[in-house]
């Protein structure tokens, strides 16, 4: 719970909702629970303004001339909790970690661009003949990282890339103490059950999995001190519980009120009923093996037959907002309604073109039953039924992974669900991954040359506004193709008890744990 | 049997100078979906301390039916008592409220079934069955309980009691089962005891021996006896009165000795004829021709008329034979008692 | 009787093996990409797939995974879940909850629905049989997802009676409306079957000879029917067991307990193999301990049903 | 309970020269089931239930008789709509039809669950007598049987189930789900039965039966049956409100029903996160769900009693 | 009536045996010894013969009945029905088997099923062996035989709960007298019907005897019943046979100390001989059947007990003083019966 009445405000233990985080080694805590703890225990090298520009956090500097080679200085001064200074080692060592295969950590793809990355990676030999052990990746240690001091070291990209000090904001890029270590390269066991950062605030006790992780001010701290004596992140397994808490007077921050609650809680909250912009983006894609799908005017008729705004107020009670771009505005370079008339509702129109273009007499969405979704598509599908004449389900797999098998079967599953959520503030984040040939996120095929090049070329400019110039034309080029109607934008809804105030989440949908505050 | 007699809520009314147990006029009926069956016709019986009344009748003819009644306890629905009452020391049992007339059973009136493996509960052992009685009536303790109970088995003859005490009703052959019955009817030293067949699955050794028992109490503790029985032999040797019912209605009644010198009923003189004598192997047994009445449809008139030899007009037409006076202290419904008293004894 | 516990025993030992065998093979068979399920949406980077795989010996043939699976168990070893935790931790954690909350919950079921079975089945058509039925129905027509949350509108969030969720180590009060909740799934069941059970045997002879013996309505009913009553309801004790563990999918996740139908149902979801078979055994050995004292109950209750 | 019905129905002819009594010609003669339906024809609870139950089966099977709306023509311009003459029960929160949606949920959720629970009663009714009657390692092996199905998860189970039973992509899942649910649901019946199985064979009744020489089946389909159906009956009246509730969970984990199908199940609790703003599409359906369980629980009810004669 | 002529034999039993295990404990049970019901008994029972069974309630009449019809498994013994060993039986043969072998159970309520209609009870042994009464009849010999126990054919569509204790057991009889068996165990059919209707029974049992060569084993406790049905008679005490012989023999000249205890205490229905008969009253306690005495069973309430009763056990054999088997080393006629003339 809260703080006691006597204990003076800046002692004060707070408690944050999260869900159990799935690991909390920094280079594997690839989803928001794991980040929102570490973010706790962790001091970055660097962090995100208002703007999304990184400003320096743990680094003194980060230097490039090339955007290739990047020299990094510490701070003087950070230790880890149990009083290991940190230095240049804590970062290669990490970081070496990270990036080798084997060990397969979750994050270790943001260091995809560091020189030698290859190298630490193993191919799968599976075969014709079955599962084979995979042979162990040539090098054990990236090429790209050189100490030069105990608070400097380089980092060298296999290719130049402007945005690299964005990326390094990331929880990937946390530095690990000598004590984490069994032996070289191999992580204890039990580091993970509690971790030593070099962060504002430290373990108190360990783990406890599927109730709590709780921590505390670390005295040491050389940055920004927190407002508050410790935090307990209580785990929960449903949002709604959070939310039963959060009435119930025994959670002070629930970070996303869910859907359910969105009717009451302002009424509920009153004043401590906020919102905030994030990254989410949601978005249907058209999978490039259906034939019936294959014209853009088909595309972009079903686009403009989708009421994003009734959608977004009657389904999701504000709490999401209508997509017009193909990235979301938590990035610099966000242009809104970059997707034109096709993301513009006018179903006179949408008709017209799509019965022109001959689109389906019946479309599908296909979507992941676990993630709350049936209410939207089937009022996106009720919106198609209406407006196209058309007649339109949506099905639910019980999971993503089916889903997703269901699109590597190339079965005619229509428009499948999707979502992103960035990694790093950048346009590249969305682009590479959501649309790029092989994007990681790309499951429905799309694929435009001409989209790759613009894309790696931002990549490789040397500024960050050539870069952003770079990558709007690619941008321009999705709205041309259309090849994923944009539907909605997330926002941080969270809401806060009496006992806490400044509270503040950020686009990562992460608690500003220094902001926060105790009400005495 | 010496219990210290605890005490019991003295009913209201009651009075010592009563007569132990009247039944006046009672009648029974079942509701039943086939249509209303008058199981009980008004009946009247009386019973005094230290006497034994033995009701004889054909199978259905209601006797069972009346125990019931008597100690409340017909199921109901579908049975209903409809008239009459049931007088208890001049307390009519049917005024009483429930509560009351729970504390009437077992202390006052107490009752052996005659289907004794029905009648037992099958998932309690007998020892707890019987000990209930104490514990509940008289407030004893467990082993109290138990210790009564095994005397109560000693005294109903079960071998072994201590060891079989903890049994269950389907471990028990049949005959101690109906011991077990007895048993518990007399575990509160009633005033009143219905037996119903109790001896029915004994062998005569013991069913002299328990009939020896009953003969002991009533004298002691000049407790009343109600036998319902069909053993004649049984009747013969303990009865002082006997009620002889046919159809819902005691048609005779009369001392022992004269019903089986002299039946004044024709259906009394039926039954004592087609009685099997030990000392005696006859080739064919006499029976009563035709069949009981079916109480949905009781016979107008007397309603033995279809099976008896003596039926004249008179016995067809309504009403029913009114109860003559035979003798003193001796009644029959029968037009024609007269000729039956005058015909030859049955028998021998 | 011993013979009997032995013949149990290694029945039981079977069971365990073919139960652990099934539901390995129904995982196997529901199996599409275990990674991906824990991954979420994220996508997965080749060489986290590939590391996990040989981690989890993902690409091995059915029966040699479960081979892998047996050999752990047999040395006492539950094995990993595929989040990198200890199993045998997890259910140390998990289960102590879950039996704890399955046992307030079948206990207010039982009294709730017992007492009230009773009371219904003795005034058949009663204003109290009609009400109680009409409430089951309300109860039955409300399906647990629907149930669980309102519960906890009501008590735990406006009117704040109870807390409006439990957590981890929560006190036995913090379970009383999750236990509700759950005991509610059954209670209409073993209401009806009490109250049918109970009116079956009020006919009996043996009802007579114990009012005969002048015991008041209550002990006649409470300690004479009731016993013979029991055994359906006994039975339905056991088997609730499994309805439970399908309700507190729903329940543990609402009310925030991490017991087993939460665990089973993450495992279930993201395909964790070792997971869910690692609890089905213990859940298994559960019934089996169960369904053993209930047989055993049937005896005690009814003298007449002998084991030899 | 239909198996009790008689074999000795036959009609007789007139008795020729038999030496029974004058009256006895009126009566006829009759079994159980004879009774019992007399005795149901004459039940007013019976013919409200039974009348219900038509209705819903009616409803399942022709719902455009009982409504001209089109429960798939929704608008979220009216969500949570009032009751009007358009719409009887108002909008739900897709703004659909709640009446009509209700009419055509009927389909999916009565059929369902009464497939489910047929095939749950037959399974429940043949493993929990062949295990009460016969015992021994019959019992051994359809009592751990059991136990391994109670063991199983729920979910996992359906999923797995659903998933191989509908691998048609242009299947509505219907047959799956109601096959899943049976298959998933019959071990309480089982061993209910079982239980009262096993109580009931030791009675005399049975002994005296097995001594005619008659054959398990018998025993058990004319003997043990009837005697010790009851509780198994009142399982299953409940089993079919369960079901129609479990259908729905089924469909919202994405095993159950595929694409927009519509069933109380379903509307129940999709409309209850949003009860504090309207209530109305929670308990209509929920209003429906409730008459018809209770229908078949009143049918439940006196067709038992109908079958105890006792009660007469 | 005379001496039986060498008939075939339709029933034999050797050596019989049935214990039940007494346990203590309802979890854990443990056995601590065992009620020795029936305990080694040897019958025959030929063609067309009645033989009576009596005893003292417990000795295990009922128990050797169902052994003969296969309601119990005997603990060790065997039991041949026209040469067929019963207890090798199994199922459809053992079925068939049974239709000659019928038992009249003693408790008449619970061995009828509440559920079924008098008319469907008593019908059943015709739906079972089909092969007995073509279906069309079937309805008219159910009527038949309710009238033959004298019941009213009018109640066919009757319930058991709605009879009376004596209307179940005729029930029961007509039951049993469906399949017209060879043989007919009779466990107490008539101890709860009143006299006129058990003289009825007894009559029918005797006239479906001569016209059908039935036998029967016929268990009661009223001796005159006995007498008056048996051609032999057995005198059960404590699971055995004490002594066994025509009913003459038993009745006129017992020699069995327990038989001659037994027929004194047989209540004669006539109040004017009360107390005047000559009655012996057996003194002390019934024993155990889980712990019978040593030697004779009998010797604990015997008033011929000596040494050698304890240590040897009388073998059922004819004796000097017996012209038919006693089980008594002191075995002496002695006409109990009347006595009191
Ligand atoms: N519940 C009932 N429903 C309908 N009729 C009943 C019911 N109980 C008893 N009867 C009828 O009442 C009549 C009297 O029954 P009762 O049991 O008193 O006979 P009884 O004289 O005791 O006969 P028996 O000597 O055979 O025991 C019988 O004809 C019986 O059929
Ligand atoms: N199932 C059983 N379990 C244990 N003991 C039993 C069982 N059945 C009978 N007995 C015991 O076996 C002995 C003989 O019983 P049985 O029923 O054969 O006696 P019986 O001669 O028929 O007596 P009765 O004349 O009283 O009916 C009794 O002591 C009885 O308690
Ligand atoms: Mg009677
Ligand atoms: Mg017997």
């Amino acid at each position: 719970g809260g703080g006691g009445d006597e204990t003076e405000a800046a002692d004060a233990v707070i408690s944050i909702g999260i869900g159990e985080p799935q690991h909390l080694i920094p280079s594997n805590a690839t989803e928001s629970n794991g980040a929102e703890v570490l973010a706790a225990l962790f001091s970055p090298l660097v962090d995100f303004d208002a703007d999304n520009k990184p400003y320096l956090v743990a680094a003194e500097s980060v230097e490039s001339t090339d955007n290739k080679v990047w020299t990094i200085k510490l701070k003087d001064g950070y230790t880890f909790h149990n009083g290991e200074k940190v230095g240049a080692d804590n970062y290669i060592n990490a970081w070496n970690h990270a990036a080798y295969g084997p060990n397969g950590n979750g994050g270790s793809y943001f260091l995809e661009r560091v020189e030698g990355y290859k190298d630490l990676q193993s191919k799968d030999p599976d075969g014709e003949e079955g599962p084979k052990k995979a042979p162990d990746p040539v090098a054990k240690t990236l090429t790209g990282l050189k100490k030069v001091d105990e608070l400097t070291f380089t980092v060298t990209l296999s290719e130049p890339f402007s945005g690299w000090r964005s990326v390094m904001g990331y929880t990937t890029f946390y530095p690990l103490p000598a004590a984490a270590w069994q032996s070289e390269g191999v992580l204890k066991e039990d580091f993970e059950q509690a971790p030593i950062g070099n962060g504002p605030f430290k373990m108190k006790g360990k783990w406890e999995h599927d109730a709590k992780v709780e921590v505390e001010a670390y005295d040491a701290f050389p940055g920004d001190k927190p407002k508050v004596g410790g935090v307990n992140y209580r785990i929960f397994q449903e949002q709604t519980a959070q939310y039963a808490e959060l009435m119930g007077g025994g959670l002070d921050v629930v970070t996303q009120i869910p859907i359910e609650n969105l009717a009451s809680a302002p009424t509920d909250l009153g004043d401590r009923f906020k919102t905030s912009p994030n990254s989410v983006f949601q978005f249907v894609g058209f999978p490039t093996f259906q034939k019936e799908f294959e014209k853009v005017e088909v595309r972009k008729a079903i686009s403009m037959a989708i009421n994003r705004e009734e959608i977004t107020t009657s389904i999701f009670r504000g709490s999401q907002t209508p997509a017009t771009s193909f990235v979301s505005p938590a990035v610099a370079g966000y242009r809104e309604n970059s997707c034109g008339e096709a993301c513009t509702y006018d179903p006179a129109k949408a008709k017209a073109a799509y019965e022109a273009a001959g689109g389906p007499k019946q479309i599908k969405i296909t979507y992941n039953a676990d993630g709350g979704h049936k209410a939207w598509v089937d009022a996106t599908c009720n919106q198609l039924k209406a407006n196209l004449g058309v007649d339109c389900v949506g099905t639910g797999e019980p999971k993503f992974a089916d889903l997703l098998t269901k699109v590597e079967n190339k079965e005619p599953v229509g428009l499948i669900r999707l979502g992103w959520i960035m990694d790093y503030p950048l346009m590249e984040n969305y682009l590479g991954p959501l649309y790029g040939t092989g994007g990681s996120s790309n499951y429905y095929g799309y694929s435009n040359p001409e989209f790759d090049n613009l894309v790696k070329q931002g990549s490789a400019a040397p500024t960050q506004e050539e870069a952003i110039k770079l990558w709007q034309q690619a941008e321009d080029i999705l709205a041309r193709d259309m090849p994923v109607i944009p539907l909605r934008l997330g926002q941080n809804v969270f809401g806060h008890s009496e006992r806490v105030k400044n509270v503040e989440v950020d686009k990562f949908q992460k608690v500003e744990i220094l902001k926060i505050e105790a009400t005495s | 049997m010496t219990d210290i007699k605890a005490e019991i809520d003295v009913l209201p009314g009651l009075d010592s100078s009563a007569r132990l147990l009247d039944v006046e006029n009672l009648h029974v009926e079942f509701r039943t979906q086939a249509g209303v069956a008058r199981a009980i016709n008004g009946v009247d019986i009386h019973l005094d301390p230290g006497e034994t009344l033995a009701i004889l009748g054909e199978s259905g003819c209601g006797k069972s039916v009346t125990a019931q009644a008597i100690m409340g306890i017909l199921d109901s629905p579908p049975g209903f008592v409809t008239k009459g009452a049931i007088r208890y020391r001049g307390v009519d049992l049917l005024k009483l409220p429930e509560e009351q007339r729970r504390k009437v059973r077992a202390n006052h009136i107490a009752m052996i079934f005659q289907d004794a493996l029905s009648a037992l509960n099958p998932v309690f052992s007998i020892g707890f069955q019987l000990g209930e009685l104490f514990r509940v009536h008289r407030g004893t303790s467990r082993q109290d309980a138990r210790r009564r109970s095994i005397e109560l088995l000693d005294l109903v003859k079960i071998p072994a009691a201590r060891q079989r005490i903890n049994d269950y009703p389907h471990q028990f052959s049949g005959g101690m089962r109906q011991r077990v019955m007895i048993a518990m009817a007399l575990a509160l030293d009633p005033k009143v005891l219905i037996a119903d067949e109790p001896t029915t699955a004994l062998d005569v050794t013991v069913q002299a021996q328990i009939m020896n028992l009953l003969a002991e109490l009533r004298r002691e503790r000049n407790m009343g006896l109600i036998l319902i029985t069909h053993d004649m032999g049984v009747v013969a040797d303990v009865a002082d009165r006997i009620s002889v019912m046919y159809a819902g209605k005691v048609v005779e009644e009369a001392p022992v000795l004269d019903i089986y010198a002299r039946p004044a009923h024709p259906y009394t003189k039926a039954l004592l004829e087609s009685i099997p004598r030990l000392d005696m192997k006859g080739q064919q047994l006499n029976v009563i021709k035709g069949l009981p009445p079916n109480l949905l449809r009781i016979p107008a008139g007397c309603p033995f008329h279809p099976r008896c030899a003596y039926a004249r007009d008179v016995c067809r037409a309504d009403p029913p034979p009114q109860q003559y006076d035979v003798a003193p202290a001796r009644t029959a419904r029968c037009h024609f008692w007269t000729e039956v008293v005058g015909d030859e004894p049955a028998g021998s | 009787m011993f013979r009997y516990f032995v013949r149990r025993l290694l029945q039981g030992v079977l069971t365990f093996f073919g139960a652990t065998f099934i539901v390995y093979a129904l995982m196997f068979a529901n199996q599409s990409d275990p990674l991906q399920a824990l991954a979420g949406e994220r996508p997965l980077p080749e060489n986290v797939r590939q590391a996990l795989t040989e981690r989890y010996h993902l690409d091995d043939p059915f029966i040699l995974q479960y081979g892998y699976y047996m050999k752990g168990l047999l040395t006492g070893d539950f094995g990993t879940s595929l989040t990198n935790r200890p199993i045998l931790e997890m259910m140390e954690q998990a289960w102590p909850t879950t039996i704890r909350l399955s046992f307030i919950a079948i206990i207010i079921a039982v009294l709730i629905a017992v007492t009230a079975g009773i009371v219904s089945a003795i005034r058949r058509g009663g204003v109290f049989d009609n009400t109680t039925l009409v409430i089951t129905l309300l109860l039955l027509s409300m399906p647990i997802v629907v149930l669980a949350p309102l519960a906890q509108l009501i008590f735990g969030m406006r009117l704040q009676w109870v807390p409006a969720t439990a957590g981890a180590d929560s006190g036995l009060f913090a379970l009383v409306l999750p236990a509700f909740v759950l005991s509610s799934l059954v209670i209409a069941t073993q209401l009806r079957v009490t109250r049918a059970s109970v009116a079956e045997n009020l006919r009996s002879d043996y009802v007579r000879t114990a009012r005969a013996k002048g015991l008041a309505d209550r002990r006649v009913i409470g300690v004479h029917v009731l016993r013979n009553s029991l055994i359906p309801v006994v039975t339905l004790i056991g088997t609730d067991l499994g309805n439970l563990m399908a309700g507190a999918i729903v329940t543990e996740g609402v009310f925030n307990i991490p017991g087993v139908g939460f665990m089973l149902v993450r495992g279930i979801r993201t395909e964790d193999g070792p997971l869910v078979v690692g609890f089905v055994s213990i859940l298994v050995i559960v019934f089996l301990v169960v369904n053993l004292v209930v047989d055993l109950l049937y005896a005690v209750l009814d003298p007449r049903i002998r084991y030899e | 309970m239909s198996n009790i019905e008689s074999v000795t129905q036959a009609e007789v002819p007139t008795a020729i020269g038999v030496p029974v009594s004058p009256e006895s010609g009126h009566e006829k003669p009759r079994s159980l089931t004879g009774d019992a339906w007399e005795d149901l024809r004459r039940n007013w609870i019976f013919w409200t239930a039974a009348v219900l139950v038509v209705l819903v089966v009616v409803m399942s099977a022709f719902p455009s008789l009982f409504t001209s709306a089109d429960p798939g023509s929704c608008a979220l311009a009216r969500q949570h709509k009032g009751p009007s003459g358009a719409a009887l029960f108002g909008y739900d929160f897709q703004g659909c039809d709640v009446y009509a949606r209700t009419v055509y949920g009927a389909r999916n959720s009565v059929l369902i669950s009464l497939i489910a629970t047929t095939i749950a009663g037959l399974i429940g009714v043949i493993v929990g007598m062949a295990a009460g009657y016969f015992g021994g390692w019959v019992d051994a092996l359809l009592a751990r049987g059991i136990d391994i199905v109670l063991g199983i998860p729920t979910l996992l189970a359906a999923i797995v189930l659903a998933r191989r039973l509908s691998s048609d992509p242009n299947e509505s899942g219907f047959w799956a789900v109601a096959l899943t649910l049976g298959v998933i649901t019959w071990t309480t019946g089982a061993r209910i039965m079982r239980s009262s199985v096993i109580s009931a064979k030791n009675q005399d009744y049975v002994a005296a039966a097995r001594m005619l020489g008659a054959g398990p089946g018998r025993l058990m389909i004319r003997h043990i049956l009837p005697n010790a159906a009851a509780p198994f009956v009142v399982v299953l009246t409940i089993l079919l409100g369960v079901n129609i509730a479990t259908e729905a969970t089924l469909t919202f984990l994405g095993v159950g029903l595929k694409g927009d199908a519509i069933s109380w199940g379903i509307a129940i609790s999709e409309s209850a996160p949003y009860v504090t703003e309207t209530a109305r599409p929670l308990v209509w359906p929920s209003v429906f769900l409730a008459l018809t369980v209770l229908a078949f629980i009143m049918l439940g009810d006196a067709i038992r009693d109908a079958f105890d004669p006792r009660l007469r | 009536m005379s001496q039986p002529v060498a008939k075939d034999v339709v029933l034999e039993t050797s050596n019989l045996v049935k214990h039940f295990p007494i346990t203590r404990g309802i979890v854990l049970q443990t056995q601590v010894g065992a009620v020795r019901a029936v305990d080694g008994v040897d019958l025959k029972l030929r063609r067309g013969e009645t033989l009576g069974v009596v005893g003292e309630s417990g000795c295990g009449k009922s128990t050797l009945a169902k052994l003969l019809v296969g309601l119990e498994k005997p603990t060790s013994g065997s039991i041949d029905v026209r040469g067929q060993d019963m207890t090798r039986l199994r199922g459809a043969e053992l079925r068939r088997a049974r239709r000659n072998i019928q038992m009249v159970l003693q408790d008449p309520y619970t061995s009828l099923n509440p559920r079924m209609t008098v008319g469907d009870i008593i019908g059943e042994p015709f739906d079972i062996h089909t092969e007995v009464v073509p279906r069309g009849e079937r309805k008219q010999r159910v009527r038949e035989l309710l009238d033959l126990v004298g019941l009213n054919p009018e109640h066919i569509n009757r319930y058991p709960h709605q009879f009376s204790g004596g209307q179940r057991q005729r029930i029961g009889i007509a039951r049993a007298l469906a399949l017209k068996p060879e043989i007919i165990v009779c466990d107490e059919p008539v101890s709860a019907l009143d006299v006129s209707i058990q003289a009825q029974v007894i009559n029918l049992l005797e006239r479906l005897q001569d016209e059908l060569g039935l036998s029967y084993i016929f268990i009661a406790h009223d001796l005159s019943v006995v007498r008056h049905i048996a051609d032999r008679v057995a005198v059960m005490y404590l699971g055995k046979i004490v002594e066994i012989g025509v009913e003459d023999e038993i009745y006129e000249r017992p020699t069995h100390p327990y038989t001659q205890a037994l027929l004194s205490a047989v209540p004669v229905p006539d109040p004017t001989l009360r107390g005047q008969r000559d009655q012996i009253v057996l003194e002390g306690d019934v024993p155990s059947p889980a712990n019978p005495p040593s030697g004779c069973r009998f010797r604990t309430r015997c008033w011929k007990a000596q040494d050698i009763c304890a240590e040897q056990e009388p073998a059922l054999t004819e004796r000097e003083q017996s012209a038919h088997p006693s089980a008594c080393h002191f075995a002496e006629e002695r006409n109990v019966v009347h006595a009191v003339e």
